[in-house]
């Protein structure tokens, strides 16, 4: 027992990948429990997460350094920086950690009915599991080339599964070619900003580095680097227009998971803005660059939504407008990051609402993207214009899309009016119009939702949809349990925000935290 | 002068591999685009860890006291260059799957998702 | 695609062995030279090309078949992940057979000197496994590539 | 207690909410009940009235989605038609977006 909690940052990620690899060799026996197979693996490493994340709020940060004597010796024979790749699972980890479990777990298991008796579905589950690898990967490392690695994994994974239905249909193969064009731009230029880093200080360790830097101009320059095609990948305006292709042509679970494998990104730009550069960069500049990122994701990407059609691309385009209030919150938390007063005033609490917010949004859109999933799955259509009466015959479906469309248009009780609430009140301090314009895309949230409420659920019955049945109970139960975490969420937010999101947005802000558990020095 | 030879050649790798993605319609260019930015960044790579007069940093073959070049960037090159050759056929397997559907390599054309 | 001429058939049919003697080289030093699993397991694949290139896909596909390849691709994987989860008795990937005295558990020598096989620990190992793991990927890739091209010829043609 | 999330310039709780919201309702509710129930269900006036015309069937006057908001995006087209434009869907266009903003950006954190 004790070996496996030692183990269990690389266990998390190393079960699902040897299970990854022995699909295909399970499935040449029995092409039926391939399935069932994968999500008790990623059940296993769900539950590793959450002893891991016990652990880790609980005593402190976890180093798990490979292939050394032990796993907590960062420092061999008197080197006084770490030359071994290391996972380093700190409290903003673990909080990513968790989201990515959960929804890699609820994805398999919606997936069990979602692709039953499919061509290549051995390769389906290979891929979701290589996935689930390249997100925990991203968000536990502590190397920056490691995270390159990782980077990749995740949206090879990620594209091969968006294009999934390619061989039947064209779109789905071109949704995968423009993901997957993007984001090999994105990791060359993450690669070449290392690139910068090595050639500058020799090293490719996070903590090491941030003990180092200087904020040269070279340093400048790997930020400028960094920050937009992380951005870029999280799905931020003005470079969002994958976003939509990609998240409406997937497989329904996948798009839940991509969601969470975009917010790694976005995990992955803030541990570099703050356990990286922290006060030595610029903080107002970068912060104000965040924020207006922010502004314009929740604001084109919501009057977005509201034009479209396809309700997975309408669900899609409120992905991009959600990333804008994360980015706003820890934008503003950047922004008044050097001013020690303004943030405990308010820096803390924009910073805990942004954060919580990631959580939220993992949570309410995967449960939205699963109905839109379940609607397709009966309908045979995600055209909004064809869909009508649908809540006469699939009554759970109808009751987990109002929990979730409530949730993310910040209704309380719901978990997004909490985070929302944080957001609100923090920034209102920082900038009134900032606040205002969250509010009125809040609204307009609410509003489109209503559209795809009424279109798809209200209304008489259809003929067409006199044989539409309720969905299967694997899907039914992946919904049901994103709806009940839901409510769990908007009941005690304080619970979470307390025991999860505070620890993170500490973990965040003090950077001699992140260095000090590689280097020593507490 | 000459020492910044290999830097000039990354921008002019990178260089065109942003031109070709940006103006080149044909998706199998924008394959090659990827490619040029990508052996770009491992050209720059190696040429982070190259000293001049060093030997290759195999542990048995050097003789002793003679500096190496560093094996580090060498090792993410390959690592990167790994990756890259994924990147390449999963965009051309991709590239195909579109000819087979849509019947054209045009950019122009392969936008039915949009708006 | 079609075979190609008697002159490259024959050539072929020399070279053939040779590249894959050399790729397994490659891939078995590859902790002593430069070179590894995943170069080696390349120019193995590069004789795959060679046959497909020269025998035409239809002809080749007697003695490439894809089903082998990826038995052997998730086996080549599988005994990675699995060589890295047998140092988790201390960390994973922990070197455990290096200088052990036992397999590939000789102490390298400093110095100039050609090398000694039998050192290394779970390297060579390790390198064996990426080997036959790229070898058959890159092998399925070919062969997918050309059933691809297959395709594109067809649907030019009519 | 309660789960109060403190925001900073004040607290949320959802469980006082709900009370509230239970009490409430129930208040609405009771004094509706003391009003005059003049609805009888078996009558004429459950109809819709359409001007003395028959009543269409129900599956013919479902609303479809596009006709939601039409006059919304009617009246904003000023702002919908450059926006829609400009999601082109050609992956150059996307490309160069990326580089667009990168070379903003690096403007931008150069010069501060």
């Amino acid at each position: 027992m004790n070996i496996l909690l030692n183990n269990s940052p690389i266990l998390i990620l190393a079960l699902p990948l040897l299970a990854a690899f022995l699909i295909p060799l399970i499935s040449r026996i029995n092409k039926k429990t391939v399935g069932s197979f994968s999500a008790l693996v990623l059940a296993i490493s769900l539950v590793m997460t959450i002893f891991l994340a016990v652990k880790v709020i609980t005593v402190g940060p976890q180093v798990y350094v490979f292939g050394a004597k032990s796993s907590g010796l960062t420092l061999p024979s008197g080197l006084s920086v770490p030359i071994r790749i290391m996972f380093q699972v700190d409290a903003m980890g673990i909080f990513m950690g968790l989201i990515t479990a959960t929804v890699s777990f609820l994805g398999a298991i919606y997936s069990l009915a979602f692709i039953k008796n499919q061509e290549g579905m051995d390769k389906f589950y290979s891929l979701l599991l290589l996935l689930t690898v390249g997100m925990f990967g991203m968000e536990f490392t502590g190397d920056l080339f490691n995270f390159f690695v990782f980077l990749e994994i995740a949206s090879i994974a990620s594209v091969a599964l968006i294009a999934y239905r390619g061989i039947n249909a064209g779109e789905p193969a071109e949704a995968g070619l423009k993901y997957m064009i993007v984001s090999s731009i994105s990791a060359l230029v993450v690669l070449f900003a290392i690139g910068i880093f090595y050639g500058e200080y020799d090293l490719l360790n996070i903590a090491a580095l941030a003990n180092m830097i200087k904020y040269s101009q070279l340093d400048k320059i790997a930020l400028a680097l960094l920050l937009p095609v992380l951005a870029m990948k999280s799905g931020a305006v003005p470079m969002h227009m994958w976003t939509p292709d990609a998240y409406s042509e997937a497989p329904a679970p996948i798009t839940m998971i991509l969601v969470a494998a975009s917010q790694a990104s976005l995990y992955a730009l803030f541990r570099i803005l703050f356990s990286l550069y922290n006060v030595s960069s610029n903080t107002l500049t970068a912060g104000w660059i965040i924020i207006v990122f922010g502004v314009l994701s929740m604001f084109i990407g919501v009057t977005m939504a509201i034009v479209q059609k396809d309700i997975k691309r309408l669900m899609a385009y409120h992905a991009v407008s959600q990333t804008g209030y994360m980015l706003l919150g820890v934008g503003v938390g950047l922004a008044v990051l050097s001013n020690p007063i303004a943030l405990k005033e308010y820096g803390i609490t924009s910073l805990e609402g942004g954060i919580f917010h990631i959580m939220n949004h993992a949570m309410y859109k995967g449960l939205l993207f699963l109905t839109a999933g379940a609607l397709f799955f009966r309908t045979g259509t995600r055209n909004l214009n064809k869909m009508g009466g649908l809540a006469h015959s699939m009554k759970y479906t109808t009751i987990f899309f109002i929990i979730g469309a409530a949730a993310i248009a910040g209704l309380p009780p719901f978990n997004g009016f909490a985070s929302k609430l944080l957001i609100y009140e923090s920034v209102y301090k920082f900038n009134p119009l900032l606040s205002i314009i969250a509010m009125v895309v809040s609204i307009l949230t609410l509003a489109s939702f209503v559209k795809v409420f009424h279109s798809a659920f209200l209304g008489p019955k259809l003929p067409q949809f006199n044989d539409v049945r309720e969905v299967p109970q694997s899907m039914v139960f992946s919904m049901a349990v994103l709806s009940c975490i839901i409510i769990f969420f908007g009941l005690f937010p304080d619970l979470i925000v307390d025991n999860l999101v505070h620890p993170a947005v500490m973990a965040l802000v003090e950077q001699v935290k992140y260095t000090g558990t590689v280097l020593g020095g507490m | 002068m000459i020492d910044n030879l290999p830097y000039i050649a990354v921008a002019i790798f990178i260089g065109l591999g942003i031109y070709t993605l940006m103006y080149k319609k044909n998706l199998i260019k924008i394959a090659i685009g990827i490619c040029l930015i990508e052996n770009g960044v491992n050209l720059f790579l190696i040429t982070l860890g190259y000293r001049k007069g060093a030997v290759a940093p195999i542990y048995t073959m050097a003789p002793s006291g003679q500096s190496m070049v560093l094996p580090t960037p060498q090792a993410l090159t390959l690592t990167s260059i790994v990756i890259g050759i994924a990147t390449t056929a999963l965009i051309l397997s991709v590239v195909m799957m579109i000819y087979k559907h849509y019947g054209t390599l045009d950019t122009d054309e392969i936008r039915r998702l949009r708006g | 695609m079609k075979g190609m001429s008697k002159i490259v058939k024959t050539v072929a049919n020399f070279v053939y062995g040779f590249i894959i003697i050399f790729g397994f080289y490659i891939i078995v030093h590859g902790h002593l030279t430069p070179g590894g699993g995943f170069q080696g397991g390349a120019v193995v694949a590069s004789a795959f090309a060679l046959a497909l290139v020269s025998y035409g896909s239809v002809n080749s596909q007697k003695f490439l078949k894809k089903d082998i390849f990826s038995l052997f691709e998730s086996f080549g994987l599988t005994l990675f992940i699995v060589l890295a989860f047998s140092g988790l008795g201390i960390t994973f990937f922990y070197n455990f057979l290096a200088n052990s005295g036992n397999w590939f558990g000789d102490a390298a020598v400093i110095g100039t000197n050609p090398g000694n096989m039998n050192t290394g620990g779970l390297i060579p190992l390790m390198n064996i496994a990426v080997g036959l793991e790229v070898l058959s990927a890159l092998g399925v890739i070919v062969l997918v590539m050309a059933k691809g091209a297959e395709f594109t010829r067809k649907k030019e043609n009519s | 207690m309660f789960g109060l999330l403190e925001t900073g310039s004040g607290f949320w709780s959802a469980i006082i909410w709900v009370i509230a919201v239970l009490v409430i309702g129930y208040a609405v509710v009771y004094i509706r009940n003391k009003g005059e129930d003049s609805y009888k269900k078996d009558s004429e006036q459950v109809k819709p009235f359409i001007s003395g015309n028959p009543e269409g069937s129900k599956e013919a006057s479902h609303l479809s989605a596009s006709h939601i908001y039409w006059g919304f995006t009617e009246a904003l087209k000023g702002y919908y038609k450059p926006l829609i434009e400009m999601h082109t869907g050609n992956i150059n266009d996307y490309s160069s977006w990326i580089i667009t903003v990168t070379v903003i950006v690096l403007i931008i954190i150069g010069v501060s």
